[in-house]
């Protein structure tokens, strides 16, 4: 942070609140964007406080000094003055152009990836994400290595709404777009914990289109994935199952635990295997292997009566031993 | 539409009886109602641009799917269409030529002929809409082509031989193309079913021998209202019909 | 305006030949523009097709819709909406193209059924 | 000249009487009075929706573990997720399409453009009625979206959401789109009206600054508000029949819709700021008793904004997908539209210089606009410029950007002229005391309610979020935030509440309204309070609307005449 800029966040914040601390504007500077995004911001927040201080002081000031009293009529004055009228008409211009340019060089950054940016694809969904990394593994929670340029390749999932991602603390924002791609970079500084927003409105679960960014050193980056990767083949199938329940987002609409309320749009799992399952159209059906294969194929194919047809298909998206290991995890849930 | 034409009778006008109270004279009132239409055209043309735009969007983007598709569309009922439209326009010309004339009776005439050019186009378009039905060629999520309907376009080759798609092979989302025919053509049809009637409106109004060289602004409205009908499909005609 | 008429006295009637002249060539070119898609131009077909209409747009606007002879703001509003009607679409159409090998790779990547 | 004229026992509330002269009256001054209260009743119906979202943000869903106890004054969760989602949704729609929208133009434009300009009418009287008519029906609509099925869209109506809600978007599309219509006669018929109804003397540049704005928001109303017709009805037929052109699902693109919503609704926001610019341009005047600094830039800066304003769309979209092309190229427009917004307000600062500076109500309303404005208008560079919109869009700071210049300025300024006019639309004062007292509250509860969202915005808080409790967990200063914010808007809500009580007071017994009141030189306050019928019984004297030296105080009347 410049030093003008210091200045300007220490002297405002301090004036506001005592409490105040560094982050008072912005939150924290977690990726190479921050200092860059946050200079800019500074350098307009300077100007503009200027600038409303400025139109503030005279308004306040001819307030004061002409306000009308008995005897004291106003005074002529020009009506018009082609210099002065040049004059803030050009230095605003000049002023735009500068905060323009500053601000695209930096825009240019942010969107433009460089050629050795690790790749990660994000599929959006109501209301969750899934991390996509090289090697086929898919989490819900952004894993991603310290002090190198990661690049996003978003999409949202087939059929789906718009969505949004945005981690503040790395100072990006794009919306996710079904029917194509849209890509973001940072490059995050060193490890830590961050949070991830879904920021296009997208339906019920907005607010729910929540996620964490845990940043790792290399290393243990390396050591994550490779674990990760082979969690269906060391763990047991409903381990791997509840592993899998929880990383796809099915909790955002489903309870384990026999609780319905209006926060999850799907029924609760809990105790349905085994259990005849009614539909909104077609014979019930008792819970087994191929319907829950089916639900997750196929889930407009049969609506269980009293919810609405909302849930995203997982086609393509589960390999067979994950579906095996999801149905492990549900059989379960008693 | 109406609306834009207060007739308003004032009980102790000095004025004739189409003179509106807050007008000074038939001349301001004229103006005033000629640049209320050109500005309610401008709104028109307006409206229209954002299917033009899709229309752009869409051609520059996806290519194939224009080209593929058009073959579906009858050029020759599009220019017999066109020359209709045409002529009902000149008809139309001449009829407020008529009316600023006090040609009272020619004026009726040619507003009625204008009329029935109105009802051919649109039967003509009738009988292409029936046809694109009966084939299943409708908008995307109903784009469902008949057999007969592909057999039909692979006998055009001789006609279509320039083009670079095959006829036997269905782009991708082949659909938009139908999407956005019937938007255009139907935004257009809802406009030639609303000039019809303003036209029938003043059809009425003259026959009733309300017009005259002092005042004749409604007719010189409808007349603008029913070119710009006509302006615009003189661009669908090409954009649609005739696609290289 | 600029033609005193002793029918009317505030707005300008267009001769009957006129109207006729214009007719006429509106037809020409209706047939020349179909004409026009038997032969092969490459992308000039496209271009030529719009140029007649174009023509043929600019004929009724002058004559049938008495342009010629109007008040020169009332062509100023129909020039403005063909103005802000390119604007539209030229800015979106820049935009759409740009962003286009994101949607080719997303389709590639995703088959239609 | 007008003092010595005994006030005229006919009047255009008394020259015909029952409820049909009204709802089929030609009269301009009648059309904007049944505008103004129309509008004020969506005002109320939005404010109820906005009341209701801030109650339910007023503390997180899920506190931190130790403040789990503390006692609050409201539940947690006052509604549901859907109930808040169709609350801002309500809110945003009514309060932009009929409220914000139609406001100034369609009530105090009607009302007072004929008379400003010296003419008996609007060009076309019965298109007037027709636009007031539209504008009933698409509140009809609106009520329907209400009791029926509700809205969860968003006022943005974004694909592919809009098209698989389950929830009545049909009606309130179709709403919006015969609002929009109204919108257009209304624009249409004010351009018709300043070129062709202006009586001899009545230039271009003798015409008072209201106007110029109201000519530039016509301006916008018939070039972009079609685009929005059709795109509301493409938008339509996508639900109804599955067109294909915005749903990807069928191949369509979803970035289209934004384009097209997008070029409507950005020049939009200057149909709702640019007659209330008008409006600060004669309140700042006449409070100085002062003439206008720079009359022709303040008059050409309405149309370059009217103008300019077409070419910014896509600063909605910096984070949308579209290419970085197209984002340079917004970007650099927007800022062009901002050049004139500043002249504007340098120009007013420049005629309080050396006036005679009255604080009566209205004028209190104009210094409140150049205050809330200029935030308002500043923090706009940090949503127009590319690196400070990325952090920032979709964000509260966005939210409360937006406030600053819709209600910071587009409502004030609604309000300033509510009061400037009321007199000469009711023929009795208020009481200036209270009028003052609800300035304050509006004042104090307007910021207390929009200062703390800059913050929660820069820390990432995102705009239509049901719950924050998480953000809170990683800053609790949200939490607090939050709670200012939905305290301030009771304030503002009280002070707003103030307003109906002493105005309706004022008909029952406020003292008879002088001809001019305030010491206005525009035409309006040449004739009498309330108007007559017509207008002017004889064609009034066309000046300058700003020349007010011979505009004189007189105690007899406690009003100004001319000397």
């Amino acid at each position: 942070m410049s030093p003008f800029a210091e200045w300007i966040n220490r002297g405002i914040s301090i004036g506001l609140f005592a409490q105040a601390e560094k982050n008072f504007w912005l939150p924290e500077q977690a990726s190479t964007f921050a200092p860059m995004v946050d200079k800019a911001f500074y350098f307009l927040l300077g100007i503009s406080v200027f600038f409303f201080c400025l139109i503030v002081a005279l308004m306040v000031a001819f307030v004061i000094l002409y306000r009308r009293r008995p005897g004291v009529e106003s005074q002529k004055t020009a009506t018009h003055n082609g210099l002065l009228e040049m004059l803030w008409l050009g230095i605003p211009l000049i002023i735009v152009c500068v905060i323009f340019y500053q601000g695209f060089k930096t825009y240019l950054n942010i969107r433009v990836a460089p050629a050795n940016a690790y790749e990660i694809n994000v599929v959006a969904r109501k209301w969750a994400y899934s991390f996509t990394y090289p090697n086929g593994h898919v989490d819900e929670v952004l894993y991603m290595p310290a002090d190198e340029p990661v690049q996003l390749i978003m999409t949202s999932a087939p059929g789906d709404v718009s969505h949004g991602l945005s981690i503040p603390d790395f100072r990006v924002n794009m919306d996710i777009v079904p029917g194509r791609y849209t890509k973001i970079w940072f490059h995050a500084l060193e490890e830590g914990e961050h949070q991830l927003f879904c920021t296009q409105y997208c339906g019920t679960g907005h607010s729910d289109m929540r996620t964490a960014v845990k940043v790792l050193k290399r290393p243990d980056f390396d050591k994550y994935l490779a674990e990760a990767e082979n969690y269906l083949k060391t763990m047991p199938p409903e381990k791997a199952g509840e592993i899998l329940f929880q990383r796809r987002g099915c909790t955002t609409c489903h309870t384990v635990d026999g609780t319905r309320d209006a926060a999850h749009v799907g029924p609760t799992l809990k105790g349905i295997w085994g259990h005849e399952a009614q539909f909104k159209a077609g014979p019930p059906q008792t819970v087994d292997e191929n319907y829950i294969r089916e639900s997750l194929l196929e889930p407009s194919a049969k609506i269980v009566a009293g919810y609405p047809d909302q849930m995203p298909t997982f086609k393509g998206l589960l390999k067979d031993e994950e579906i095996a290991a999801i149905i492990a995890y549900i059989k379960t849930l008693k | 539409m109406s609306n834009l034409s207060p007739p308003e009778a004032h009980e102790n006008s000095e004025h004739s009886a189409f003179l509106a109270h807050h007008f000074e004279s038939h001349k301001q009132q004229f103006a005033a109602g000629k640049l209320g239409m050109w500005i309610f055209l401008l709104t028109e043309i307006l409206l229209f641009g954002g299917v033009f735009c899709a229309y752009a969007v869409y051609r520059s983007n996806h290519p194939e799917i224009f080209e593929w598709a058009h073959r579906f569309l009858d050029k020759f009922l599009g220019a017999i269409n066109t020359t209709v439209l045409i002529a009902s326009s000149f008809t139309m010309a001449w009829a407020v030529r008529a009316a600023q004339k006090n040609q009272t009776r020619l004026c009726t005439v040619l507003l009625a002929v204008t009329l029935l050019g109105g009802c051919g186009f649109l039967g003509i378009k009738f009988v292409e809409y029936k046809s694109k039905w009966e084939e299943g060629l409708m908008v995307a999520h109903y784009f469902k082509p008949t057999p007969e309907a592909l057999e039909h376009i692979k006998h055009l080759e001789a006609d279509t031989a320039h083009l670079k798609s095959k006829p036997e092979e269905i782009p991708r989302n082949a659909g938009i193309f139908f999407s956005i025919y019937f938007c255009m053509t139907g935004l257009h049809g809802l406009h030639v079913i609303a000039g019809m009637s303003a036209i029938g409106w003043v059809l009425v109004r003259s026959a009733k021998g309300q017009f005259s060289s002092a005042y004749f602004g409604p007719v010189d409205y409808v007349g603008l209202y029913w070119h710009l009908v006509d302006l615009i499909w003189i661009y669908l005609f090409p954009l649609l019909y005739l696609i290289h | 305006m600029s033609h005193p008429n002793p029918h009317s006295s505030y707005v300008h009637v267009v001769p009957l030949w006129v109207l006729c002249a214009v007719f006429a060539a509106l037809l020409v070119f209706t047939a020349l523009t179909v004409a026009a898609t038997w032969f092969d131009l490459g992308g000039w077909n496209l271009i030529l097709a719009m140029a007649i209409a174009t023509v043929k747009a600019a004929l009724v606007a002058l004559y049938f819709m008495h342009l010629r002879y109007d008040n020169p703001f009332n062509a100023l509003v129909f020039v403005a909406a063909l103005v802000f009607v390119a604007l539209f679409i030229s800015l979106t159409l820049l935009d759409t193209l740009q962003y286009q090998p994101d949607i080719r790779s997303w389709q590639q990547a995703h088959p239609a059924d | 000249m007008t003092s010595e004229i005994a006030l005229p026992t006919d009047n255009y509330l008394t020259h015909t009487r029952g409820l049909w002269s009204w709802l089929f009256t030609l009269d301009h001054k009648r059309i904007g009075v049944m505008y103004l209260i129309t509008i004020t009743t969506a005002f109320l119906l939005g404010g109820i929706m906005a009341m209701l979202v801030r109650t339910e943000l007023m503390y997180p869903n899920h506190p931190p573990a130790a403040q789990a106890k503390t006692m609050t004054l409201v539940p947690r969760e006052v509604m549901s997720k859907d109930a808040y989602n169709k609350s801002f949704t309500l809110h945003g729609a009514v309060m932009i399409f009929l409220f914000i929208l139609p406001g100034i133009p369609a009530a105090f434009g009607n009302f007072v453009l004929p008379i400003m300009l010296g003419a008996k009418d609007v060009a076309f009287p019965r298109l007037n009625l027709a636009s007031l008519w539209l504008l009933w029906i698409g509140l009809v609509f609106f009520l329907i979206v209400l009791v029926f099925g509700q809205l969860d869209t968003g006022w943005t109506f974004y694909t592919p959401y809009s098209t698989s809600t389950e929830t009545a978007v049909i009606p309130a599309v179709a709403g919006a789109f015969i609002l929009g219509f109204s919108s257009i006669f209304t624009g249409l018929n004010f351009i018709v009206t300043i070129h062709t109804m202006r009586p001899p003397g009545m230039t271009w540049f003798k015409m008072p600054l209201f106007l110029w704005g109201l000519y530039g928001t016509a301006l916008i109303q018939v070039l972009a508000t079609p685009v929005l017709g059709i795109t509301l009805a493409l938008l339509a037929v996508e639900r109804i029949f599955g067109l294909g052109i915005f749903d990807p699902k069928l191949g369509g693109d979803p970035v289209l819709f934004q384009h097209f919503f997008w070029f409507y609704s950005h020049p939009a926001v200057y149909i709702m700021i640019l007659p209330a610019m008008g409006i600060i341009s004669e309140l700042i005047t006449v409070f100085s008793h002062k003439h206008i600094f720079g009359y022709k830039f303040i008059a050409f800066s309405s149309i370059a904004i009217a103008l300019l304003g077409f070419l910014v769309w896509g600063h909605h979209m910096f984070t949308s997908g579209q290419s970085i092309l197209a984002s340079m190229i917004f970007s650099v427009l927007t800022f062009s539209v901002s050049i004139p917004s500043a002249i504007k307000v340098f120009n007013w600062i420049t005629s309080m210089y050396k006036g005679s500076i009255s604080l009566a109500t209205p004028m209190c309303y104009a210094l409140m606009f150049i205050f809330l404005f200029g935030i308002g208008g500043l923090t706009g560079l940090f949503l127009g410029a590319l690196a400070t919109d990325m952090h920032l869009h979709n964000t509260y700071f966005l939210v409360a950007h937006f406030h600053y210049v819709m209600f910071g300025g587009t409502a004030v300024a609604f309000l300033g002229a509510l009061h400037y006019w009321w007199p000469k639309m009711t023929g009795r004062m208020y009481s200036d005391f209270w009028g003052r007292v609800a300035v304050m509250l509006i004042f104090i509860g307007f910021n207390l309610t929009f200062i703390p969202q800059f913050l929660m915005g820069t820390h990432g808080m995102t705009r239509r979020y049901f719950d924050y409790s998480f953000l809170a967990d990683a800053h609790p200063e949200i939490a607090t935030y939050n709670l200012i914010s939905s305290l301030g808007s009771l304030v503002l809500a009280v002070g707003l509440f103030i307003i109906p009580v002493y105005l309706i007071k004022s008909l029952i017994s406020g003292r008879k309204a002088p001809a001019n009141p305030w010491g206005g030189a525009t035409l309006e306050w040449q004739c009498s309070s309330p108007p007559p019928f017509d207008n002017f019984p004889e064609q009034p004297v066309v000046g300058d609307p700003y020349d007010f030296s011979r505009i004189e105080y007189d105690e007899k009347i406690d009003g100004y005449v001319r000397v």
